[in-house]
Parts: structure tokens; C-alpha cells; sequence
């Protein structure tokens, strides 16, 4: 009851749990949860933008997307340590993921067609995940907190050289421009629902508020990012495709329209374009690896005992 | 100046076909420090790659491919996406397809050491830019010798399998070893310069530094024959392995779709 | 003219693209005589893929890439080679990567007992072109799926390690079906005209086919939601996997180098 | 006695000996060898043009490719028939070509590398093969013979189109003259190897034609072959890369210069340019089809069996 009472205590002044404290064990699953789908996202994220290391088409493009895949497997790291301060390991998580009992972000089924898809995911996903991300760096958890503040400096620098990458296309031929168009039609409604269902459908939205958790609903969310995007989107010259959006002068706000709700449903049960795929290349890649991370354990054990090598 | 050329894109090449391989592996290593890891000598190979390939044109702007007018392609990139298959002169090893992770580090450490050797000769060289490459480039490439050292150990003494595919990859890759380390007329002028280096006169040092980690891999290096060329010709004359053109295949096919594109 | 045109280039990119899939297993089959099988496969495919994408560029030469004045090359590999992916209009299943001969088999039945239903019908089409390709076509399909159909069959029976493979690729492969008998606005009009064949209307038959197979291999059809597209845009509206970009850059790299080539 | 006396009469009318007769152990070594041998080639000499099928310039052109490899695996078929006939299964032979206990042609560890290899292989190899196999349709093994007579069929057709090629491609762009001549180079020399080692250097020669099984020596149809080549290389327009080559009015036919037989004999003997990718690629798809080919026997066998399945 004490405990229970300081934890609330500690929440409320908007100061940090940290590992050693006592927290509800809700707190925790919820934690492990959004962590774990958070690392998992950066993970199964390398993948789409990936595909596209073999054909960047400049040496200075393939370098800035080689660094920034890096960059996701060290969130990734990052975020998986933090998950272990709850008591879970990466091995444990690894295993969720791709049995599929844990997440990932919904966008990273969707799939990437032309070298602009790495611009926009730049510009658009990582924008996107800063919305969600900037109020993590004040979580009430410190070392998902921490993390956070190191992921979100980092992405804020992929989605400038993302935006960066679309504008020098924007500058180049007929052909780049029309690229850079068509993959921002693919990919504006699916960074959209990156914010999850509208708060009227998301249940679990209450309770991460109350222990801070989070620190924004996801219609709020969703709305920072259109007014952020938009004038963004005027800058570069791309349509975004949303008959509806326009400013709404009383609100101070941009309407828009609706994302396919029964897609993103779709994509989340497992049906989406790269489901299968995201997952069974985690999978190969982890089954692969099993013989080299044996070998080095056992090689460990041996040379720690040196009578046994 | 073509000589020269020639020289840098033989080094250029080898990072250039390395790193793309390399990065080939990106989201697939058997553990996220490994896929940090690999990417990181990635991206220093690509770096030595780009500043010799710059080095190369400036050199003798003969060997830069033409493009059609108006295109914003600096020379790094025209000699990466521009050339054909025949055109790189990269040695077969770097170029090679991968296989398993016992491969990448077998490969990895053929080719660091054989490049660290020659780097180090390279700080002295009467080229300003090489001198100031191979400077840079040892300290990064040690790390990578190392990496792979502590790999091919740690496969070599760890379990029954990957002793077996550790073993395996030597004996796949040995073959294409001496071709490094082969005179090549090219190398040797610019050698007898004082420009370049000629990988033969490392021979000895990198066979004494393959030897320490094999022995403390308690392994052999395998009796295995070099590989043939064709008519005495290898990767230095542009006579590559099958693997090269569908490497490039790949890595162009934008670039080439879009010769006045901006990136 | 332009649904004429859209609907061959459907039908052509599926043949030419799986044709390329199937070529890809070349050397590489369990035994000599699926070497042959899976190359004639592929060669009947190719066959049907350049009469349809002839059609396409006869009904409406707009649809075909311009190339460099002079450029020998004909409609069908225009076609062919110097479209991006995003103009292909094949249905996504024809253009996954290769699995295991499971993977082959399976989808090679899916396939084939879809487009055998839409040839049957296709061999009744106004337009002679189209009439013909249906009738010759019917023949060669029945052949492919007859094979697919056997080897599912015994793969499902044999031994317990290849019914597993066989379950698998089913499992994988299922819920990519649903597309290939999706109606599409463009083959629903030249249903009306009496021109094309709604796959829609192939629906049932071909679900029979299937379910008398997988009734022979003592299997059940998985239950798996189809895959969705993106924005419901799927492989005929030129929304494809990622798979396909990788499959156009190793398929056009030559003709694209030479675009004045003859060949 | 009276067996071999007959065996050696029938090879001394120029007749067939057939499955079921009689024939000296050393004749049935030296056909399993020879057969299996050339089988062999038809198979590992899909590799080097098979790699070229993904990315044929031109419908046609993979049309007319696919066509040729699948003609060599048909060749290989009726070969290991003819091995079959000799009492050795093609499972036993498939196992001897992958751990090196039989050989196959030298030229398939050559690598191809332009396009215009296709043709070249079709024009000089298929044309040297020719050059080998015509007089092996006179072989005194039956089934050899008349395995021999269908192969050389397909093979001057694929030669034909081999020749053709190349002669199209000499009527296109300077870049494609160049691919030819380039790819003539490398297979020049290669070519003449496969006629074998020079007589003086050939120990089994004598042997093989007292028994009927060869009909010439190596030099007679590497002699032959020159012949025969170099006013079709002048109708193509390409230079043969030898410089000692010129007509000798005397002898009425072509002095050249030497292949390098070192490199043939580094070749032969493993360290080829493709030698061990050729022989892993082989031993990779029969590795992975066992489990088919098992899957096969053992629904044949249940099948068989009403009461097993």
C-alpha cells in the first residue's frame, strides 16, 4: 500500500521509476509491452529501408542509409536494454517477436517500391515517430525515458536528411519528382494510422496517460503531426493525398480525412503486403545466427575455465 | 597519371565491392552487435572507396565514363554506377558471394590484413592524398582485422559446427588469397615511384600476421592451389568472377535509369 | 483500346514474370527430368507472354516505352525491358521470390488452375488474337497444372519432411490466391464487351479444381485472410512487392545498357 | 578367349557392341569414364549459360537460350542412360561428379561474363564439341552411338544459333562489336583445350581408338576445328587472338600457336576459375532435392502398396 502510494507519488510529480523501485505489476507488462514493440519496430524497420542499401544511386546517399540502418539496430539495443531493466531478456523478446505474441509498427508492412520510399520514410515515418516519441523522452519510466532522449536526437537527424533527400530529388528531373509524389501517396495514410486507432477505439490510452506512460492521446498526436506536415509538404511541392485537408482557420488546426481504418486492422491481424515477409526474414536471420552465438558462448565458457580448452 | 588512376581504382574498387557485399548482410547478422559492427566496417570501407575513386578521376579524367550533358554526377558516382563489370579491377575476393557468417569473417580477415599491410606502406607515400588514405584507412582497417581475428578464433574454438564452417570458409576462400598479394605491373612502377606499394612486399608480413591467428585458431591455412586466371589475367585486369556483374546489377540500376538524376 | 492494351499487359507481365521464376530454378531442380519439365514450363509461359504483350502494344501503341531513334528493338521487348515495376500489372503472386520446390509446385498450381479457367473462357473472346492465345494457351496450362497438381499431390504423401514443406508453402502462398480472381474494372469492361474474361467469374471453378487436389493430398485449403494491398491497389494497378524491382533490375540490366543493341 | 575374339572382330567391322554382349573390363572403365564424363558436361555446361538467362537482352533471345539449356539436361539425360546401359546408376554417377572422382569439360570452369558468351559457348564451344562428337556417332558402343547421333543433331543447331548471335550483334552498336571480340579472347584459347592434351601428351589415346571408342586423335580434330573456325571468324568479322595463325599453303591447313597448357593443367586439376562454384552449385541442388526425390519414392512406393496408404 505504502509502495503503491509512492510509486503514485513519484508519477505524479512527473519524476522518474527507476529499476530498483517498486512498481504495479500492470505498470510493468504495459512497459514491457510499448518497449518491446518500441525496439521491435526499430529492428523489423531496418528491413524496408534495407532493401535499398544495394541500389542507393549516389555513394554519398548509399553511406547517409548504411549509417542510419546502423543507427536503428542501436536503438534497437538501446531499447531492448531498457526492456531488460523490467526483467525480460532480449532472447525472451527476440522470441515474441517472431512468434509473433509481440508487435511491431504497422507501417513497416508496407512495402518500398522506389529510391524516394527512403526519403519519405525519413520525412514522414521518422516525423511521424518523433510526434509519438518527443513526449517518451519524459516518460515516467527512466530508462525508457533515457533512451528515448538518445533515439529522438537521432531521428530528428533522419528525418532532415530524409526531407533533405525529397527536396535534392524535387531539384532533379520529371521523373524524380514523380517519384517522389507517388511515394508520398503511398506512404501519407499509413504514417497516419503510425499514431494507432482513433482515442475513441484505443482502451489502453487511459491508463498509460495515468502512469505516465504516455503523455498524449493519439488523435492528438495525429493532429501535431498534420499541422507540422503540411506546410512541410507546400515547401517540398508534393500533393498530399487527402482531399479534405484544408486549414481550419477556427480550430488553428488542419482538417483531414480519415485513414482506412479496416486496412490498418488488416495489416495489424497480420494480412498486410510484408507481414509474412518482415517477419520470416527476422526469423531467418535469427535461426541462421543460432550456430555463431552457440559458438561464441561456448568459446567464452571455455577460455573463462582454462582447464577445459 | 593513368598508371595512378589504375592504382586507385584497384584499392577503390576492392572497398567499393567489400562494402557493398557487407552491406549486403545489413538485418541478417546473428546478433545486433554483429549487425552494428559489420555495417560500421561497411561504411569505412565505402569511405576509402570514395576518397580513391575521387583520387583516380583526379588522376586522369580518362577513366571517368561519360555522361550526357547536364548530368550532376560527381565522379565518385560516375565510376561507381558508369563502369561495366570489365571496367572494375578489384581483386576476385572481394567481389565473391557470400555465405555464411563463417565466410564473412574468413573473408573479412584475408582481405583487412592483406589491406592493412598496405596501408601502412601506402602513409608513406609520396602522393599526399594516398599518404594521407592510407593513414586514415590503417587505423580503421585494424579494427576490422581485429573484429574478424576475434571471430575466426572464437568460430574456430567455439562448437563442433561452427569449427566445421569456419574451417570450410578457409578452405573456400584460401584460393583466392594470393591474388592480393600478386605483383601487378601497375603497382610495381608506382612502387618504384614511391607512390604505391607493391602487395608483394607484403607478402611476408601478412602470412606471419594470417599464421598467429590461425594458430590460435588451432587451424592450418588449407593446401589448396591458387585460383586460375584467364590467360594469366585476374581482377586487376578486369577479368572478375561471375559474381561481379549481377553485383552490379543491382547496385546501378537506379543510377543508370536516372544518368541526370539528382540524389 | 486502352483496356485492351491493360488487360493483355496483365495476363503477359503474369506469364513473363513467372516464366522468369521458373527460368530461375534452371540447374537447380531435385532431378534431370523437373529440369526439363520446369524449363518447358517456363518456355510455354514466355511463349504466351510475347503474343500478349504484341496484343497490348497493336491495341494501344501508347503503352509502349519510347526508345532512342534508331533502337531495333520490338514492341514485345520494349515491353519487356524498359518499363519500371511500377508498370508492370502482373498480380503479386507470380512475382514472389522462389521458396523451396514445395514452393514451386504450390504456387505453380495456383497459378496455372487460375489462369487455365480464365484461357478456357479466353478461347471464346471477339477478338481472334485473344481467342487463339486462349485456345493454345488452355493446352500448355492444363499440362502445367497437371504437373503442379501431381507433385503437390506427392509431396503431400510422400514423407513427413515434405508434407511439412508442403503445408508451409501452402500456408505462405494462400493468401495470395484471392488477387489472381479479384475483379478488376478494366477486365469486368471487356467481360461486357465480350473481349476479356472477368477472373471474378472463374471464382468457383477454380476453387473446385483446387479443393479436388488438396482433397487428393489429404489437405486443407489454410485458413488465411488474402493479403492486403496498399490503399486497395494491388499487383494489376501496378502496386507490387518488393520483390519485383529486384527481379526488373537483374532482368533489363543488359537491354537497358544497350538501348540501340540488336539482338 | 572366343569372347574377346568376337568382341574384336565386331570393333574391326566398324559394328556395334550392344548392353548385352561381352566386353573386356578395360572398355567398359573406359566407356563409364568417357560417358559419364561427357554426361557430366551437358550438366555443369548448363551453369555457365544458365546464369545469363535472368537477364537475356531480348524475349527472343531467352527463349532460344532456355531452349538450348533444357536441350543439355536432355542430353545429359540420354547419356546417363547410356552409362545406365554399362551397369552404373545416375545416382552413382551424380556422387562421383561432386566429390571429383569423374571430370567434366575444362571450358564450363571458364566464367561467362558478357552476353555475348552465349554466343561464343554456342559458335566455339558447341562447335568444338562438334568437332569431338561427330566421329563418336561411329563409336563402337551402341548406345553411345546412338545417343551421340541426337546430341550432334541439337548441337550444330544450337551452334547455328550461337553463330547467329554473335552476327547480329556485329551488325549493332561498337559496344557490341566489342562484346564479342572481347568474349572471343577469352574463349579462344579455352576452346582449343578441349581436344585435350597434345598426342605425345595423351597416354590413353592409342587405347580408346584401337577399341573404336575415339576415331581421332586430339590434334587431328583440334586441326580440324582451327579449319573450320577461322573463315567463320572472318565471315563474323572478329580476330582470332593468335598470332601465329596463318594458312599453310604446304600442309593445306592452319599453323597456330600453343594454349598455355600449364593453365589447362591447373584447370583440370581443381584450381580453375569456377571449378569449385561449378561443382557447389551442382552439389547444392541435388543436396536439396533429396528430400524430394525421397518424397517421390516413398509416394510410389505407398501407392504401390493399396494397403499402406
Amino acid at each position: 500500500q505504502l509502495l503503491e502510494e509512492q510509486f503514485e507519488a513519484v508519477v505524479a510529480r512527473h519524476e522518474r521509476i527507476e529499476p530498483r523501485d517498486w512498481m504495479p505489476e500492470g505498470y510493468r507488462r504495459t512497459l514491457v509491452r510499448q518497449i518491446a514493440q518500441h525496439a521491435h519496430s526499430e529492428i523489423i524497420g531496418m528491413q524496408p529501408e534495407g532493401r535499398w542499401l544495394t541500389r542507393a544511386p549516389s555513394l554519398r546517399r548509399k553511406a547517409v542509409l548504411l549509417a542510419k540502418v546502423q543507427d536503428e539496430a542501436g536503438h534497437g539495443l538501446y531499447l531492448y536494454s531498457a526492456c531488460e531493466t523490467l526483467g525480460v531478456s532480449r532472447a525472451e523478446l527476440t522470441e515474441m517477436l517472431i512468434d509473433g505474441r509481440q508487435k511491431y509498427s504497422s507501417i513497416f508492412n508496407y512495402p518500398t517500391l522506389s529510391y524516394a520510399d527512403v526519403g519519405t520514410i525519413g520525412w514522414l515515418v521518422d516525423g511521424a515517430a518523433i510526434c509519438n516519441q518527443v513526449p517518451l523522452c519524459r516518460t515516467s519510466y527512466g530508462p525508457y525515458g533515457r533512451a528515448m532522449i538518445r533515439v529522438c536526437k537521432e531521428e530528428s537527424f533522419h528525418q532532415r536528411q530524409g526531407y533533405e533527400l525529397l527536396m535534392t530529388m524535387m531539384a532533379g528531373t520529371d521523373e524524380q519528382r514523380a517519384m517522389v509524389q507517388e511515394s508520398v501517396d503511398r506512404f501519407w495514410w499509413p504514417a497516419l494510422m503510425m499514431f494507432g486507432p482513433p482515442d475513441d477505439a484505443s482502451p489502453n490510452t487511459a491508463r498509460s496517460l495515468a502512469w505516465g506512460i504516455k503523455r498524449n492521446t493519439n488523435d492528438e498526436l495525429r493532429q501535431k503531426f498534420v499541422d507540422m506536415t503540411v506546410p512541410q509538404a507546400e515547401r517540398l511541392g508534393v500533393t498530399l493525398p487527402d482531399p479534405d485537408l484544408r486549414w481550419d482557420e477556427e480550430r488553428g488546426a488542419h482538417d483531414f480525412g480519415q485513414p482506412d481504418w479496416d486496412e490498418l486492422t488488416r495489416v495489424i491481424s497480420g494480412a498486410g503486403p510484408c507481414n509474412a515477409e518482415r517477419i520470416a526474414h527476422r526469423r531467418r536471420a535469427h535461426e541462421d545466427g543460432a550456430w555463431v552465438r552457440e559458438a561464441a558462448s561456448a568459446f567464452a565458457r571455455a577460455t573463462k575455465e582454462p582447464g577445459r580448452d | 597519371g593513368a598508371d595512378l588512376a589504375a592504382y586507385c581504382l584497384g584499392l577503390g574498387d576492392d572497398a567499393l565491392v567489400l562494402s557493398h557485399r557487407l552491406s549486403q548482410w545489413c538485418s541478417r547478422a546473428p546478433d545486433l552487435e554483429d549487425d552494428i559492427a559489420v555495417a560500421n566496417i561497411a561504411l569505412d570501407l565505402l569511405g576509402q572507396a570514395r576518397l580513391l575513386l575521387a583520387r583516380a578521376a583526379a588522376a586522369d579524367p580518362a577513366v571517368v565514363p561519360a555522361l550526357p550533358e547536364g548530368s550532376p554526377a560527381p565522379d565518385e558516382d560516375r565510376l561507381a554506377y558508369f563502369r561495366e563489370a570489365a571496367a572494375f579491377r578489384c581483386t576476385r575476393l572481394a567481389e565473391l558471394e557470400h555465405g555464411d557468417f563463417a565466410h564473412l569473417v574468413v573473408r573479412l580477415l584475408l582481405f583487412s590484413t592483406a589491406r592493412l599491410a598496405l596501408l601502412h606502406r601506402l602513409a608513406a607515400s609520396r602522393d599526399h592524398v594516398l599518404a594521407a588514405i592510407g593513414a586514415k584507412g590503417a587505423t580503421e582497417v585494424t579494427y576490422h582485422r581485429d573484429y574478424a581475428a576475434r571471430w575466426v578464433v572464437t568460430l574456430a574454438r567455439g562448437t563442433e559446427e561452427s569449427r566445421r564452417r569456419l574451417l570450410a570458409a578457409l578452405e573456400q576462400l584460401a584460393p583466392w588469397h594470393p591474388e592480393q598479394l600478386e605483383a601487378h605491373p601497375v603497382a610495381t612502377r608506382l612502387a618504384e615511384a614511391g607512390v604505391g606499394v607493391d602487395p608483394a612486399g607484403t607478402a611476408d608480413e601478412v602470412g606471419a600476421v594470417l599464421a598467429q591467428v590461425l594458430d590460435e585458431a588451432h587451424a592450418a591455412w588449407p593446401e589448396a592451389p591458387p585460383r586460375a586466371g584467364v590467360r594469366g589475367r585476374a581482377g586487376r585486369d578486369g577479368m572478375h568472377t561471375e559474381a561481379l556483374g549481377l553485383l552490379l546489377a543491382e547496385m546501378q540500376v537506379v543510377a543508370r535509369a536516372h544518368p541526370l538524376g539528382r540524389w
